[in-house]
């Protein structure tokens, strides 16, 4: 009996070509993609976003319009382009999800649990978060995609989410890398970023958060992330867990310099 | 100014495997393991060990040198168990449904009694009717056909699904059988689907 | 309750091109919460729009029609700075009216 | 979700919105909803409940629509008649529950156009009947509808 590895050597032959049959896929679901994009549903999101960013809510009756997101209180166009970065008064690196309730913890008044209780919508169940990181990536819609990554805490977030992103685990052995880590590949008929590839990380990156026509909801980075780990069989991913955050810093690297296009529109 | 330029990211890169990485990669193990807290604990238990081919693709980025290779190779194939000979095709039509099939060991599949799916179309391209198929693996499109379909390929086709690392270490595809993600039985319906003259794969 | 919509009206040439998007769950009544209860079905009938009083599309829905429902049409008669009004009402008596102003081409 | 006034304004450029919410008439839905023809099952037997006997397929519609869906809660479906005095245009998807998508009536004046998304439980033909100068003509396209993600 040959060894495998022998076997292997034997058998695998040329593989057969993937022919029209695939191309022809391809450009139709391209054209799916285009006859969508005349109207994105996320712009309901956006708009009621921006309603709830201005209203006065919670224990303190306030509104998030003083929110800190980076770029000094009150500031909202233009921030998402800056994130996830480090900040001062929490110490830590922050995205723009895990930034959005920080200003509902300390200007709104609510507690951390009361401001991440419902981050994911399901049907029936609309998510405050979702419309608000709708409004605010919108808010930077057209500007290029600069994250810094100078403070010590970034770097460390980077290198953190360089070695989850190659970190295999789980009954099937999945890792990030496992359907991000080469270009032209796509999932059933869903194309895969290579996403430590400047090309594709700029294309892909800056469309989060995204109106998911599966899904009849905007779902955020936080939500595809968690989304991920789900597929690779891993528990769930608690939300704006320090993981997630490094993920982000890592892909947001590559990225750096594609048009943010958020909300984005897919499958 | 606060640009990240290229050349940061090539140091960053370079140093992936060098002995500074090792603080890098603890500090990962630890973030890794407070940020899964909320879900269900004999999940999270199963992701933060890492058996040996996990650790040492993880080291590696999925490029081992060759004797780190061929030690992992060696290892997976010697653990993977063969159904007695002649009894390697099972039914295409039941491995037709495993590779449509991506249910089973995500923390929303508490049903443990319904079988796991295979996901297969999710990377391969298989019989021709289905459209919606994935490119991160080979198209398997007439494989039988193009292989011919006696013992010593029904050997390796039920290796390599049972046990893909035994053929390319740290291959991308999941190791079904050595993990128990799919039964013997279910992969012998797999060989099926790819080997069987009467598969829709081979028509 | 009902969000607002979210309408573009634009002359193109002597025409008005009207995009609407509309906040609804269009729920089949087909589904099945987590409990693995039936949701009863919760969908738009009818859609009407008119533009300084005169109708110029109405609809009648079902479930079929996708969830944060699109429309896109086109109407003669309209100019710059008319109003143009969207209604539609659910099968539960929910009901939302909206309106833009026709902007120039 | 506690929010307060849900009226707002975007002053100036092509996004105008105003919420008047309750205040319009009801004599604006005036138009009945067709049960009947909602709850049918099948092509001819909705064609039926529309009102008409028969319909004459037609190269003077067009549906524009992918080939493939690549998902089928929302597949967005154009249709434009080219035949004179067309009053309404209808959505049957062959393969759903229930037949019947939608139907909009065409006053003169407006374009026999209408763009919309439809949901698919599977593959199926759709068919757009048209009623113009009160006869029924018809197309039909296939849409395929695929497994996307991870399945499962």
């Amino acid at each position: 009996m040959p060894s495998p590895r022998l076997a292997a050597l034997l058998i695998a032959a040329a593989l057969p070509c993937a022919g029209l049959a695939q191309q022809d896929t391809q450009k139709e679901v391209e054209r799916y993609r285009q006859l969508l994009a005349e109207g994105n549903p996320a712009d309901l999101f956006e708009a009621k976003g921006e309603e709830l960013w201005k209203a006065r809510r919670g224990p303190k009756n306030a509104s998030l319009e003083q929110c800190d997101l980076g770029l000094g209180a009150g500031v909202v166009k233009g921030a998402f382009a800056h994130l996830p970065r480090y900040f001062a008064d929490t110490d830590r690196v922050q995205d723009m999800e895990s930034r959005i309730v920080t200003c509902m913890v300390t200007l709104q008044g609510f507690t951390p649990e009361q401001a991440m209780k419902n981050p994911f919508s399901a049907p029936g169940r609309p998510s405050d978060m979702e419309a608000l990181a709708s409004y605010v990536a919108g808010e930077s819609k057209g500007m290029k995609l600069d994250t810094p990554l100078a403070h010590p805490k970034e770097v460390e977030a980077f290198r953190v989410g360089e070695q989850l992103f190659y970190r295999r685990a789980g009954p099937h052995d999945f890792a990030c890398v496992s359907c991000h880590g080469d270009n032209g590949k796509r999932i059933r008929l869903q194309d895969l970023p290579k996403l430590t590839d400047p090309n594709d990380a700029q294309k892909i990156f800056t469309t989060w958060p995204a109106y998911r026509v599966s899904q009849g909801s905007v779902r955020t980075m936080q939500h595809r992330l968690y989304d991920c780990y789900w597929q690779m069989r891993h528990p769930q991913l608690d939300y704006a867990s320090e993981a997630s955050i490094a993920l982000e810093v890592f892909m947001a690297k590559y990225a750096n310099g594609g048009e943010i296009r958020a909300p984005g529109l897919k499958r | 100014m606060k640009r990240f330029s290229p050349l940061v990211l090539l140091a960053l890169a370079a140093c992936a495997t060098g002995p500074a990485d090792e603080e890098a990669r603890q500090r990962a193990e630890q973030v890794f393991r407070g940020s899964f807290t909320h879900g269900n604990r004999a999940i999270a238990a199963r992701v933060e060990k890492q058996d040996e081919a996990q650790a040492l693709c993880t080291r590696y980025r999925n490029e081992p040198p060759k004797d780190v290779a061929e030690k992992i190779e060696s290892t997976e194939a010697a653990g993977i168990r063969y159904p007695v000979p002649g009894k390697f095709l099972g039914d295409w039509r039941q491995g037709e449904k495993i590779a449509q099939d991506g249910y089973g060991l995500r923390f929303t599949d508490p049903d443990t009694k319904r079988p796991n799916g295979g996901g297969c179309y999710n990377c391969h391209r298989i019989a021709p009717a289905e459209i919606s198929y994935g490119t991160v693996g080979p198209s398997l499109y007439r494989f039988g056909a193009l292989r011919g379909a006696g013992e010593p390929v029904q050997r390796y086709v039920y290796g390599k699904i049972y046990d893909a690392q035994a053929y390319l270490a740290c291959s991308q595809m999941p190791r079904f059988g050595k993990n128990g993600v799919l039964t013997e039985e279910q992969i012998t319906h797999l060989v099926a689907l790819l080997l069987d003259p009467q598969s829709p794969v081979n028509k | 309750m009902a969000e607002p919509m979210r309408i573009r009206a634009n002359m193109t040439g002597d025409k008005v091109e009207v995009r609407v998007l509309m906040a609804h769950e269009m729920e089949t009544g087909q589904r099945k919460d987590g409990s693995g209860k039936l949701v009863p079905a919760h969908f738009i009938q009818n859609v009407t729009v008119t533009c300084t009083g005169r109708t110029v599309l109405s609809a009648q829905w079902g479930t079929s029609i996708s969830k944060n429902p699109f429309m896109h049409f086109r109407f003669k008669g309209g100019k710059p700075g008319d109003k143009v009004t969207i209604s539609w009402v659910d099968n539960k008596g929910e009901r939302r009216t909206d309106e833009a102003v026709i902007a120039g081409g | 979700m506690d929010m307060g006034k849900r009226g707002f304004l975007r002053a100036g450029g092509a996004l105008a919105l105003v919420a008047t919410g309750l205040l319009r008439p009801l004599r604006a839905f005036a138009q009945q909803w067709n049960k009947a023809a909602f709850e049918t099952k099948g092509i001819a037997a909705t064609l039926k409940a529309l009102g008409g006997s028969g319909s004459t397929e037609s190269a003077q519609i067009q549906i524009t629509a992918p080939d493939i869906a690549e998902n089928g809660a929302v597949v967005p479906i154009t249709i434009e008649s080219a035949i004179p005095r067309t009053q309404s245009i209808a959505i049957l998807i062959e393969k759903n529950p229930t037949t019947l998508s939608a139907s909009f009536d065409i006053p003169d004046g407006t374009d026999p156009f209408i763009t919309t998304r439809v949901k698919m439980a599977e593959t199926s033909n759709i068919y757009a009947v048209v009623r113009a100068d009160g006869k029924y003509f018809h197309a039909a396209k296939e849409i395929k509808v695929t497994l996307g993600g991870c399945g499962g």
